[in-house]
């Protein structure tokens, strides 16, 4: 992918938390690496997955991402300009640029305001409309464009059903008409027989806008579905990143064929006769990693060499990245 | 479930405040429908017999105060030495002292409507000046967070570690007893809890996805927290401020009884019950009742409301209320099968 | 637990300077006890004479410093009203009592708002729950001295069951006790009575259920003791409550002689080494409360640690 | 004097209803099915669509503002909730057991896993402290908890979501139960997480020969584990059948959508097919199939008479006056494609 | 017709039972029992019945011997002779001779010379005391002293040795009738009967004080039988009481009015603001009828230099409303300060009742009733004098020096006026030593006082102490609680 293609990039983000102290003063503070020197890049108009259990670390990187969590190293880079330290009013101008759309279609909508006035506000505060009527026009398109009815303008979030709720943010974050968005777990709130509308639209959008997605979710049959790219994220680090095909079908870490095999196809014959990678143990916490490779606890083809050393993200293949000593 | 109608509007706007903590109590599930006509918080208080009747009380109390120079047969503080120990009407006194008179030829029914007046302006102006003070605290502490929030509010846990009472007592020893001297004793006392009350809702409205939305969104801090954070404030403000009011009602009747409150001319009842007590502890034991009662009765009410306040704006508390009344109502009669 | 107390040490030596400072302003500042020491009919010169005595005409900040290094030695200097006596050592002696009607009240208070909140949760918007939650507000919203003057009325000059003043426990302390308790009670019982309800909505309970649990276990056994920890909490505020303020009001109302009735009367007598002694105990007192409530919240709750 | 010839349990004509203030909600509207020993059976459906609530009126935990309005729950043939409830208390926890959707709030804070445990077994098995210890260990260790001798001892909160619901699973296990009700067990966790525990019930579930009444809203959990499969929507069940039959060949629209909106993780489809709309509210469910606002096959029919529960042909049951109409699953195109 | 009733029906003579216990309850608890340190009412209600003074008075205040065999002699204008009486030893074994009048006297001017004391006032003019022999003992004041046999009353006669001790509270060793037995900090103080008693061994054997602050609950107190005496019954629940006593005492509430400014600069105004309050109304509304007019002059009858040609303004609305109007004084504001703890008995409702009587007559008042502490600093402010201050005189000595002294002298903490003649006249009084001169010389201070109305007089309230039943007790001019003179009905 050429530089000018590249909309977003991450070179060696680590995002940290101070949780607590450990010892009787308190006088070792104890800090959580989220995030752990993590890089990728998006280009215009894709989609990057991003996949990984729950706690590795996906909206900490969404999250920094939109400036929205102080990074601890590592440079932020959006349309070639780097972001990593903006803030403030220039921040503020930025936002026009990326959005958000929410995983929770039911807290993530002010239940006080009309769908008007959610959509209208990203207009008004940055000057683009000067009052909710002066907005309507604009609104109504939105909506109409995100498949609401008409009326919904002066309803208020409650009296809507959950994916119309999603439409209501999706229609609020495009309203700045941005070019990057970061979708965190847009689906996963949602019912499976109204998921597929959400994912239809934002794929719809995606095409007509040319928008740049980062999707996150822990469905890899959705990421699936909608990614051009798709990385793979274990507690805080990068484990795989590549082309959506090459990451199911020429799989290069076994925590990823570990995840690809857990995930249950709704197939009985199929499913039934599938040999699984049933991981033994739970997810490290990351305030106290394992040494070594991070996968190494629940891996089943640890080395001695996993339990010392981490393994580095390399190109295993042409633009198919992984980490791990094995492949 | 729709708007149009435009008395409805509001109604849905009440509605619509309290709906999200509906959804969060209920992991998330859509409670679509919440039809206006099932009636916002004033249909439970109609329902509420106990906070409907707080409310009246309430109501004729300030309105008695507000009124007390019109309504009151004379000046709280007028002596008569040859009108003493009058009886109430009842009991063979006249109109022109409908509750008769004390020791001092001071008319009772004056002086009831006078301290009304004093209990109910220091609880409301206290409630208004610590509210205010404690609110724009909490949201400064709340909003700017890490070292200014810690210390701001180290300061608060110091300060409710004071022995309140007791040196409300000393100050009001000190610069005398008034009217103002204990409003603004009992503001500098009891600010505290509102900006507990703010930080913590400012906090939690603060990891709210729909606030981290707004920001995302380019709002700038200000609307932030005039928009969407301090409308979060409002329900648990307004149950707060009502119990405040009450409690502010019964410090300043405790420091007046103690003698460390209101002073002549000033009338309080707390006051009036330490001098009935004092005088006629032994005889007319109604001197000591009355004021006793009335600011029995307007703490109690005001702990209705507020109990009511707190059940008719949290949908949760209504759903169980309404729950309880629908299965006793024989609602679950119904045919099965 | 270390940085717990490294925390709250500091935080409680805090409130207990500042108290005793903000009383050394005030009363230095405003007060004068020389003009209750001597006579009205004493002279302006014999006042100054006392003052240059007691060293009241020295600088303020003179004054602070050797107040700070007395304090410092927990010498408060001498009352003024109660003569001739250390100012700690008089709070020492009023103290017992004082504390006597505390844990009596407080006692009381346990015993009676546990059932009683038990009760009302059976089943909750039932009569009995109607009946007795408006018995608490009514308990919570009367002001003690009122209460007081009712019992004392009843009890004491009608029925002459009990009486005001020190003497045999059981006819001086019964009432002051039951007046302090009352309001307590209340707010005790309703919290048992909500905090029960939601345990019992809550999911675990739903569990215990499904386990076969007999609803008394689920009762007395898990919901209680979750039940518990704000319970804690509360009855700790209750005692801070009434040991920072309450009994002021309780023990003049009952002429029982204990801190809260002595320091109406050092504050009506400006004794104000008196006055300070007072507060240096009870901002004391609370201060090793409030440390003893969040120890107990840890002893209760195993996922609370001290920070 | 149990009936050796009915099934383990039988749910007739089951009403549960939810008295809310705006309304009641039907949440449970006349549900009946069986469950045989040893069998499996799986309950899915979109959210709201009455699972958690069927699950609850089994074992009798429906609590106030809901009530059960109508029909019966037997057991071994004898009714559940007729009576004065003492057949419930022996069933419940001894030959019933449940499994919750949220791992996190079922245990009491307070109490060490093992006394929670624990008490079950020193309530119906009558064990001594020190014997129901012993076997708890044996429990956690039965559902794979690592070092269980000190697991025993630590609080629920010590523990990460996929352990305590191991230790939910052994709770229920303990004094071995004929049926095993599993509210969405694993909804709460992560995929490898998932697999485990389904791969736990899977195996105890042949070394025990327990039945298993699955709940969730994952087709793909149901595949794998369930030998029948029912589906409700909107508090009914609108298709009961064997999950091959389902996943081959689904009768009821909805049953139909919903395979068809699920994304594969083995195929790649250019477009999703989602059902339009979203399901009615359940305080004023329709007169008609509530399924028909969404269903493209609809008829007046539909909209004005509610089908019934039917067998068809090949021995399953569907409520649908259009059955087998509606386009089954996509196509299966293995391999890449899309994207 | 205010006199109440001397005794209570039942309380005459039947036998005593000797042996018995009582039980009293005073309204302060004395803050120590040191005899010369401080001067508190709670403190002198024990102390009288330890210790002895060398001259005492009768129920009706006229002095008699004490511990002297006689009154004191004069030796010359500043020394006085006492003759001791022989045979009385101090509670500890000590025997009471001239050493321990010595050693009183000594202690005392130590006392005052260190700022150790309140009772400086008392005893400024002592010089010094000496021995004779040992039961004769000459005390020299610095000035001719005509108050001297009055502070003889008052100087209560410690052990010798004392003289050295700052603080004789925790050992109180008297030669009085009752022995310290126990004190409980707050709660209470036993005596117990002096067997070897020189006047003999008094017929109640054993006394607790208790010290209830309230009202009220010292009278719960003596309905329910637990005591058998209390102090300041409040006259409007006499009724309630089993038995009660009365007895005019010298306390003398006044108003000070400021008669060097303010709208009381004129003698016409401060005379109708006399004439504007009915006294009689007071003695029946606030004190219930347990008062008396107090006649225009700060002294009760029984002390040297009462006037009875002076009589009380009497009430006259009418004529202070003239007066007031041609003044020009009409709807001015006259600040009137009281103060609020309720010190002095019903002082807040006298003071809300005087206010208006004052609004009646055309004034207007600003009544103000501040913390004690606020009040004392409005009395002691010698540059801002308020209108009208009002203040309890209470006359302990029953000697008329201290009280002209302090409120009439020019000059005197409590007078609001700068009259040069009325000052020498006061002078000249403590100086004179001849009875009949010193009581013309105030005679006449009075009675100019009484013409220029310097203060509203008012009622002067008689003590009420609630009695039970079984008690025989005459309360005394001087308000001493003896309780060597009580006795119980067996
Ligand atoms: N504000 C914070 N303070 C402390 N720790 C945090 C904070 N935010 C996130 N973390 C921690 O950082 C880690 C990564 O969290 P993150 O929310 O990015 O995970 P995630 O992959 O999005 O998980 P999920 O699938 O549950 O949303 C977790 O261990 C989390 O506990
Ligand atoms: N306590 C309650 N009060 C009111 N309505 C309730 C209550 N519990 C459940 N309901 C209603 O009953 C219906 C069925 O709920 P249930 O919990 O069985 O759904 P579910 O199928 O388990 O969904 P999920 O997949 O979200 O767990 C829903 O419409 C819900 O709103
Ligand atoms: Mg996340
Ligand atoms: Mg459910």
């Amino acid at each position: 992918m050429s530089e000018a293609d590249t909309l977003v990039r991450l070179d060696g983000v680590t995002v940290t938390f101070d949780v607590g102290r450990d010892g009787f003063w308190g006088r070792h503070p104890k800090q959580l690496r989220a995030v752990d020197d993590v890089s990728f890049t998006i280009g215009r108009g894709e989609t990057l997955g991003l996949v990984g259990e729950s706690g590795s670390g996906k909206s900490t990187i969404g999250r920094a991402l939109l400036r929205r969590t102080p990074v601890a190293s590592g440079t932020i880079t959006f349309d070639g300009q780097d972001i990593t330290h903006v803030r403030g009013e220039p921040l503020r101008r930025l936002r026009r640029h990326m959005q958000l759309v929410f995983q929770d279609p039911y807290a993530s909508l002010n239940p006080r305001m009309t769908v008007a006035e959610l959509v209208s506000e990203p207009l008004r505060v940055h000057g683009m409309a000067d009052s909710v009527e002066g907005a309507r026009p604009v609104v109504s398109a939105l909506l109409e464009r995100c498949g609401l009815p008409a009326d919904a303008a002066d309803r208020y979030p409650h009296a809507f059903s959950g994916g119309q709720r999603q439409r209501v943010g999706i229609a609020r974050a495009l309203a700045l008409e941005p070019a990057f968005i970061v979708a965190d777990e847009p689906v996963s709130a949602l019912d499976v027989s109204i998921r597929a509308q959400v994912v239809n639209l934002l794929q719809d959008l995606q095409r007509e806008r040319n928008l740049t997605y980062l999707f996150i979710a822990h469905d890899l049959s959705v990421v699936r579905h909608i990614s051009h790219r798709i990385a793979i994220l274990y507690c805080g680090k990068l484990v795989e990143l590549g082309p959506t095909a090459d990451i199911y079908d020429r799989t290069k870490h076994p925590y990823t064929t570990a995840l690809l095999s857990s995930v249950p196809i709704p197939d009985p014959p199929l499913q039934r006769s599938r040999t699984r990678i049933v991981l033994a143990g739970e997810v490290p916490n990351p305030v106290d990693p394992p040494p070594g490779c991070r996968f190494q606890t629940r891996c089943p083809m640890a080395e001695a060499r996993c339990r010392e050393q981490a393994p580095p993200l390399e190109e295993k293949a042409p633009g198919h990245w992984a980490a791990c000593w094995l492949s | 479930m729709s708007y149009q109608h435009p008395d409805q509007y509001s109604a849905g706007r009440a509605e619509a405040e309290h709906a999200e903590e509906t959804e969060e109590a209920r992991s998330g599930r859509p409670f679509e429908i919440e039809a206006a006509t099932h009636g916002g918080p004033f249909r439970e208080l109609v329902r509420d017999k106990l906070g409907m009747t707080a409310l009246v009380v309430l109501v004729v109390l300030v309105l008695a105060a507000i009124l007390a120079p019109w309504l009151a047969p004379s000046d709280p503080n007028k002596i008569g030495p040859r009108i003493r120990m009058r009886p109430p009407v009842w009991h063979g006194g006249t109109w022109s002292h409908p509750l008769g008179t004390d020791w001092q030829g001071y008319d009772v029914l004056s002086r009831l409507l006078y301290g009304a007046r004093t209990s109910l302006f220091i609880g409301t102006v206290v409630v208004l000046v610590a509210g205010t003070a404690g609110v724009l605290y909490g949201l400064y502490a709340g909003y700017r967070g890490g070292r200014a929030d810690r210390w701001l509010m180290g300061w608060v846990d110091v300060q409710v570690s004071f022995p309140g009472l007791l040196l409300a007592m000393l100050l009001i020893a000190l610069v005398g007893g008034s009217v103002l001297s204990v409003t603004a004793i009992l503001a500098v006392n009891g600010w505290m809890v509102f900006a507990r009350l703010t930080r913590g809702v400012v906090l939690a409205a603060k990891e709210r996805p729909y606030v981290e939305a707004a920001e995302i969104v380019g709002c700038t801090p200000r609307r932030v927290v005039f928009t969407h954070i301090l409308p979060n404030l409002i329900t648990p403000l307004a149950t707060l401020s009502v119990l405040e009011f009450a409690r502010i009602i019964l410090a300043e009747a405790a420091l007046s009884y103690l003698g460390l409150g209101i002073q002549y001319p000033g009338v309080s009842w707390g006051l009036d019950v330490a001098r009935a007590q004092d005088h006629e502890l032994f005889g007319n034991q109604w001197l000591i009742l009355y004021p006793g009662i009335l600011l029995s009765i307007t703490v109690l009410s005001a702990n209705l409301l507020s109990s009511w306040m707190r059940v008719a704006l949290d949908p949760q508390e209504r759903e169980k209320r309404f729950a309880g009344r629908a299965i006793r109502g024989g609602a679950a009669a119904e045919p099965g099968t | 637990m270390g940085r717990y107390l490294l925390k709250r040490l500091p935080q409680g030596m805090v409130v207990i300077f500042g108290v005793t400072v903000f009383v050394f302003i005030v009363t230095r500042v405003v007060g004068d006890p020389v003009k209750f020491m001597l006579p009205l009919s004493a002279t302006a010169e014999q006042r100054a004479a006392q003052r240059h005595v007691m060293g009241l005409d020295r600088p303020i900040l003179a004054q602070f410093w050797s107040f700070l290094g007395d304090v410092i030695h927990l010498d408060f200097g001498t009352s003024t009203y109660v003569r001739g006596k250390a100012a700690l050592s008089v709070v020492f002696d009023y103290l017992p009592r004082t504390l006597q009607l505390v844990a009596a009240g407080m006692v009381l208070a346990v015993v009676l708002s546990i059932p009683l909140g038990l009760l009302a949760s059976r089943k909750p918007g039932g009569a009995l729950d109607r009946a007795l939650t408006s018995l608490s507000l009514v308990g919570l919203s009367m002001p003690q001295f009122f209460l007081g003057s009712v019992l004392v009325i009843a009890f004491t000059v009608k029925l002459q069951w009990f009486q005001t003043g020190v003497g045999p426990l059981h006819r001086h302390l019964v009432l002051p006790a039951v007046c302090l308790a009352l309001p307590a009670v209340g707010r005790l019982a309703m919290l048992v009575r909500s905090s029960m309800i939601d345990e019992l909505n809550s999911q675990y309970v739903k569990v215990l259920k499904a386990k076969g649990m007999p609803a008394r276990r689920i009762l007395a056994v898990h919901a209680l003791r979750n039940a518990g920890i704000p319970y804690v909490t509360l009855l700790g505020w209750e005692i801070i409550r009434a040991l920072a303020g309450f009994t002021v009001v309780v023990e003049s109302v009952f002429a029982w002689p204990g801190i809260g009735f002595m320091a109406k009367q050092a504050i009506a007598q400006q004794d104000f080494y008196l006055i300070q002694a007072i507060v240096f105990v009870v901002a004391v007192m609370v201060v090793v409360l409030n440390i003893l409530i969040d120890v107990s919240y840890k002893l209760l709750d195993p996922r609370v640690t001290l920070r | 004097m149990t009936d050796a010839d009915a099934p383990l349990l039988q749910v007739k004509h089951l009403f549960v209803k939810f008295f809310t203030r705006r309304g009641t909600v039907h949440a449970v509207r006349d549900v009946s099915f069986d469950i045989a020993r040893g069998e499996t059976l799986g309950l899915v459906g979109e959210s709201g669509s009455g699972k958690s609530v069927t699950a609850q009126a089994l074992m009798g935990l429906i609590d106030l503002p809901g009530r059960i309005t109508g029909g019966d729950v037997r057991w071994h043939g004898q009714s559940l909730l007729e009576g004065d409830g003492s057949l419930l208390r022996r069933v419940r926890g001894q030959e019933i057991a449940m499994v919750f959707q949220d791992p996190m709030t079922s245990l009491n804070p307070l109490f060490t896993v093992g006394t929670q445990i624990g008490e079950v077994l020193r309530r119906h098995r009558k064990m001594t402290r020190a014997a129901a210890r012993t076997r708890v260990i044996e429990l956690l260790d039965l559902v794979g908890l690592s070092n269980p001798g000190q697991r025993v001892d630590q609080y629920p909160h010590e523990l990460s979501g996929g352990m305590r619901q191991r230790v939910l699973i052994a709770m229920a296990l303990a004094c071995e139960p004929q049926l095993l009700i599993a509210d969405e067990p694993t909804t709460a966790l992560d995929v490898t997480i998932q697999a485990q525990i389904l791969e736990l019930i899977a195996d105890l579930q042949q070394r025990l020969g327990l039945a298993v009444l699955m709940i969730t809203h994952d087709l793909g959990v149901v595949a794998g584990l369930c030998d029948r499969v029912a589906v409700m929507y909107s508090g009914k069940i609108v298709e009961l059948a064997t999950a091959d039959d389902l996943f081959h060949r689904p009768a009821h629209p909805y049953s139909a959508g919903l395979l068809r909106s699920t994304p594969r993780l083995d195929v790649v489809i250019p477009r999703l097919v989602s059902i339009e709309g979203s399901p009615p509210d359940l305080v004023s469910p329709p007169v008609g199939c509530a399924f028909a606002e969404r269903c493209h096959l609809a008829t007046e029919e539909c909209r004005e008479s509610m089908p019934g529960l039917h067998f068809q042909d090949d021995g399953r049951k569907v409520a649908c006056w259009r059955p087998f109409e509606a386009e089954g699953p996509a196509p299966v195109t293995a391999g890449e494609g899309g994207r | 017709h205010a006199a109440a009733p001397a005794t209570t029906p039942g309380t005459t003579a039947s036998a005593a039972a000797s042996g018995a216990a009582i039980t009293v309850a005073l309204g302060s608890e004395p803050t120590s029992l040191d005899p010369h340190t401080v001067d508190d009412g709670g403190e002198r209600a024990i102390n009288d019945n330890i210790y002895e003074t060398l001259l005492t008075r009768d129920a009706d205040g006229k002095l008699q011997p004490g511990l002297a065999t006689a009154l004191p002699t004069q030796v010359d204008p500043t020394t006085w002779r006492f003759t001791l009486r022989d045979g009385v030893t101090f509670h500890d074994g000590t025997t009471f001779t001239a050493d321990a009048v010595v050693a009183t006297v000594n202690r005392m001017i130590r006392l005052i010379q260190e700022k150790k004391t309140d009772n400086d006032g008392f005893y400024s003019t002592l010089a010094s005391a000496k021995k004779v022999d040992d039961l004769t003992v000459d005390i020299v004041t610095t000035k001719p002293d005509g108050v001297l046999p009055a502070r003889a009353y008052w100087l209560k006669i410690v052990a010798p040795g004392s003289e050295t001790k700052d603080d004789l509270s925790d050992a109180p060793n008297g030669t009085g009738p009752y022995t310290f037995t126990s004190r409980e900090t707050g709660v209470n103080i036993v005596l117990t009967a002096n067997p070897t008693y020189w006047g003999g061994a008094p017929s109640i054997s054993k006394v607790t004080y208790e010290f209830v602050s309230e009202a009220g609950t010292r009278l719960a107190g003596l309905k329910s039988g637990k005591y058998d005496l209390i102090t300041n019954l409040a006259p409007n629940n006499v009724k309630e009481a089993p038995a009660y006593q009365a007895k005019q005492a010298q306390e003398h509430p006044i108003l000070i009015l400021n008669a060097d400014g303010g709208i009381t600069a004129d003698p016409n105004v401060r005379k109708a603001l006399n004439l504007a309050v009915d006294k009689q109304a007071l003695i029946d509304g606030v004190y219930s009828g347990f008062a008396t007019i107090d006649e225009g002059q700060l002294l009760s009858p029984s002390i040297v230099g009462y006037n009875d040609t002076i009589k009380a303004y009497p009430y006259d609305p009418e004529q202070a409303k003239q007066l007031i109007k041609a003044a020009g004084a009409e709807g001015k504001t006259i600040t009137l300060v009281g103060e609020s703890s309720g010190r002095w008995l019903n002082d807040k409702d006298l003071l809300e009742t005087i206010a208006g009587y004052w609004q009646e007559i055309g004034l207007t008042v600003d009544l103000q009733t501040p913390e004690f502490g606020k009040y004392l600093d409005v009395l002691f402010d010698r540059n801002q004098r308020a209108d009208a201050i009002f203040v309890s005189s209470s006359n302990d000595l029953l000697d008329p020096d201290r009280q002209l002294s302090t409120y009439y002298q020019a000059g005197g903490i409590g007078s609001s006026n700068s009259n040069k003649d009325l000052a020498a006249l006061i002078d000249q009084g403590r100086q004179e030593l001849n009875a009949d001169a010193r009581a013309k010389v105030y005679q006449d201070a009075v009675k100019m006082a009484y013409d220029q109305a310097y203060f509203v007089w008012l009622v002067s309230n008689q003590d009420v102490y609630g009695t039970s039943t079984r008690l025989v007790f005459t309360p005394r001019v001087d308000s001493k609680l003896l309780v060597k003179d009580m006795s119980v009905k067996a």
